[in-house]
């Protein structure tokens, strides 16, 4: 067990991290989406990761705990992107919150457990399984990951977590989809990486860089 | 990058504001929520509530269809994009009048998540909300509900829309929706990409010279990509697809929607409903009506839809019930 | 390519069958002329014959403004060209009730040649036409009677409709028509060339990212080449054109018309009427109607134009006249 | 005075040859009327040739004279054509014929008054003027020749018709139009030729080609 204890600076921090990395990767999520959906994945995420930008200072200001950051940030999400991912997405957040109500800090276990509960409301809203090709697919082998009462120090294992999450996307490449716009797509989605899978690993990745910081201040 | 827009994240609601200043006898913008259209054509009567939605960038769908015994309400998405669930359950709030509201829609995931969240959130107040999401482009699965919404959506909330109108229950509604989903079938044509207005660019990468069969609205891929070919042949091919899986034999009776994703000119457009008008009757199928046209479409898209709907005498009056909406005869 | 035409040479014919097709409630073509368009319902009372027309390629204009209360008849050219003598002949003879006939169309040298001859066979045998042509196109010529027709063109049409149909003469007729088109002024903007059917081509080459401002119905050059720039500098540009020329002062009421050239986006075209509107009201200039959609087009041609009609109460009770036309609500 | 004869044979060739030489220089007249006009031009003439072709056996089998074949041939470029150039041009071949009534052949001088008349009818029915930038200002210079009195033998002096009207084409260029749609384009007109001015003096060149051969016959 870890003694690592994440405060809300660092999960701010993450919050406020998201733009610029979805600006960087916008256009790339976005052919991914071209080639097996509408091409807007990348659009739904800035318009999304904008508005928490701009609120990001009042939430913190207003916000009792961790809880109710993660909360806010997930009905921003629910509330401006709309389409698959602004539910999915929406609903992780606000389930990783749930957990953690009155709590300024937790420690990296609890941390886990949030992540948990987020993947766990993105299946219930999706009813995706594994192998249908959206982000479940990232989402499932990661989980694995984090339910695993390992001894390692909390960056390897958030490092195997992301990577899980990355082969994950991977994995969706060869496959057929069974939900989302490409479900109509049949053999066509062949040879395609699912947007939102890829969209997943790469914003837990976003945790995982300031998770090396906390870890070695 | 031909479009003329201002801030490509800032088109919907600018396109909102548009249209309800020039539309302001019919309809308006929710005070509290700017993604809600409402008609001010509702008049006093209790009534079901017709609410239909999706996303932005197939204007006139959806909100050129809120109007006199049309819609009351239309939700409004981003561009390509599922409204999100607190508008849909504020547009419940805004039309019912007690006797519950039926949302249509096409059948997109993300379509379904946020509208369902919308009804639950009415559910937790006491308001029946019931759903029928539209199924009309044949190639888009096997499985009937499975398919994708496209252009046949407007017939489903018109046959609703004219059975609320009437003074139906819910269920009557929800009925009369289904019966028009069932009996509709359409299949499209693109010839380019849509351009996005948040990026200036186009969706995806079409060969000029090249066409594909079967893509969706929102530029999803189809069932081939093939050299154009002449009109007719485009229209047989569709027409192939569609009486294939639809039941429309000899002395039936249809509504046939010929319409320009947005970006074929209204020329082509007759030609092609010429063709279609040749091969039904060919065929013993009678068209009852047609509309040609830019009824539901992707931006500027190039390419059109061809759809059928299967008439008898419930669905003929429903479909003939006069309506009052902005810009469109219908 | 982007056009899903057979024989680029055969597109007006099946345009025309088509269109026919489609619309058999409400036109014929003549049987022994089939580019004339007529009406069906003309009634049997007599009147002044309303006869309009122009080249194709510019759906639902000419064509869709036959019907009842509208024009009798339309004369149908090749694409973007003037119909020959013969047909406008025909158009008369055909509608003709004794009290004379009223052509109106786009003032291009074309049209004026071939119109002007039909009228003279026409005079051959007695029957009287007048003529009104339309200029409603600002940025064509400073002589105001040397400028272009381009989408102004469905008010003076629908003006001098009304008035036959109210039962006037043709020289109150005519003048109606008149009044109309000077009160009448448009200016367009292109960011595409139109495809012409013949050749599978562009007419010119337009880089993309570029617009004309000023740009013809046909193509025709405009003012001036330049980088496109935000809808909201666009409108400004075009309306300040317009009231440069227009003596529209505060107080004044309008009727508006946001027209599509066939390519753009109707969310842009909204986009576009949001800051008409906003621009006529910080001037007081008041919007008594409006329409915005393709109403008179270039084929694809990506671009728009801006009509203001300057209303007062003769002017507004002909366009409130009530009216029948395919598809068309106006 | 020459005593070169033309037959209906002769003038029926022409009018055959007329397609071909259509087909070949559509797209250069296209290009003329794309820049200055709506680039139509070749369309225009093509669409109007092509019934010609369609008709000529008929024409010829029925018509009594060389007059009325020029008229026939007017009448179908009137009637198909339509826009400028089909009433300018069907005026042309309907006014050529009008002096030639009976007749089955024409002399050289006759043939050259035919062409005269017919230029007359495309001014009355255009109104352009020298210099206003139409096919006026080939037709002109044009005329001129035909006009003179001279000894020359009859292809010498076509050749030297045919060259007046191409300078006359050339001479367009500069000019800012006055008549067409390229009246509207101001300064913009400037350095492009007239398109009808280019197809004026290529089909006289069609004439020219088939005078070749009658002479040396
Ligand atoms: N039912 C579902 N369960 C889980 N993920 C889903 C589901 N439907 C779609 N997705 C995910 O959403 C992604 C698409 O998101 P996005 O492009 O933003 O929304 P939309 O499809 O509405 O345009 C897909 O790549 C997929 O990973
Ligand atoms: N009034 C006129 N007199 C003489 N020639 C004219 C006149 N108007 C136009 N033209 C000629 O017609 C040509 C254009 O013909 P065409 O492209 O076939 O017709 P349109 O302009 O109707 O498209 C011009 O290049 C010009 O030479
Ligand atoms: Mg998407
Ligand atoms: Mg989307
Ligand atoms: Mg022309
Ligand atoms: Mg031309």
């Amino acid at each position: 067990m870890s003694t690592l204890v994440l405060d809300r600076e660092y999960f701010i921090n993450v919050f406020r991290d998201m733009l610029p990395f979805v600006d960087k990767e916008s256009e790339h999520l976005q052919q991914l989406d071209s080639a097996i959906g509408d091409g807007d994945h990348g659009i739904n995420l800035t318009i999304g990761f904008r508005e928490v930008a701009k609120q990001l200072d009042t939430i913190n200001e207003n916000a009792a705990d961790i809880s109710t950051i993660f909360k806010k940030v997930g009905m921003l999400l629910l509330g401006k992107v709309g389409g698959s991912s602004g539910p999915l997405y929406g609903s992780f957040f606000m389930k990783a919150g749930k957990d953690v109500t009155g709590k300024n800090e937790v420690t990296f276990d609890e941390f886990c457990g949030m992540l948990l509960n987020g993947i766990e409301s993105i299946q219930l809203r999706g009813k995706a399984e594994l192998g249908d090709k959206t982000m479940i697919d990232a989402f499932l082998p990661g989980a694995e990951v984090l339910k695993q009462d390992s001894p390692e120090d909390p960056v390897e294992k958030f490092t195997a977590f992301v990577e899980a999450m990355k082969e994950g996307a991977e994995s969706t490449i060869p496959l057929i989809a069974k939900k989302g716009r490409a479900m109509r797509l049949g053999e066509r989605a062949i040879g395609h990486k699912d947007p939102g899978a890829e969209s997943a690993w790469m914003m837990m990745e976003v945790f995982l860089k300031r998770l090396k910081e906390a870890a070695s201040a | 990058m031909k479009r003329l827009v201002n801030d490509g994240y800032e088109v919907v609601e600018e396109l909102l504001e548009g249209f309800t200043k020039a539309n302001s006898d019919y309809v308006e913008l929710l005070e509290h929520d700017k993604r809600v259209v409402v008609s001010k054509k509702r008049g006093d009567k209790s009534k079901v509530g017709i609410i239909i939605g999706g996303g932005s960038g197939h204007e006139p769908l959806f909100i050129n269809y809120v109007g006199e015994n049309f819609a009351d309400a239309s939700v409004v998405g981003n561009v390509n994009t599922s409204p999100s669930p607190e508008p849909c359950y504020n547009a419940v709030k805004a039309v019912d009048t007690g006797k519950g509201c039926l949302y249509m829609y096409g059948n997109y995931a993300g379509d379904v998540m946020n509208f369902d969240m919308g009804a639950e959130m009415a559910a937790d107040e006491g308001i029946q909300v019931e759903t029928v999401t539209i199924t009309d482009d044949v190639y888009s699965s096997e499985n009937i509900e499975d398919r994708r919404g496209v252009a046949g959506d407007i017939f489903v909330f018109k046959a609703a829309a004219a059975a609320a109108a009437k003074g139906l229950e819910l269920p009557e509604v929800k009925a009369a929706a289904e019966k028009a989903n069932a009996a509709t079938r359409s299949m499209g044509v693109a010839l380019s990409s849509c351009t996005l207005p948040a990026t200036g660019k186009n969706i995806f990468e079409m060969e000029e010279g090249d066409m594909e069969i079967g893509m969706g609205i929102h530029g999803e891929p189809g069932v081939r990509r093939d050299k154009i070919r002449p009109a007719d042949e485009v229209v047989d091919e569709l027409l192939g697809y569609i009486l294939e899986d639809h039941s429309l034999d000899s002395g039936d009776e249809t509504y046939v929607l010929v319409n320009g994703l947005g970006g074929l000119p209204l020329m082509d457009q007759y030609i092609v409903y010429r063709r279609v008008e040749q091969v039904l009757s060919e065929k013993g199928i009678k068209v009852y009506k047609n509309l040609v046209g830019n009824y539901a479409t992707s931006m500027d898209m190039v390419g059109m839809s061809i759809t059928l709907v299967k008439l008898d005498d419930e669905l003929k009056e429903l479909l003939d019930y006069p309506t009052d909406i902005p810009n469109i005869k219908f």
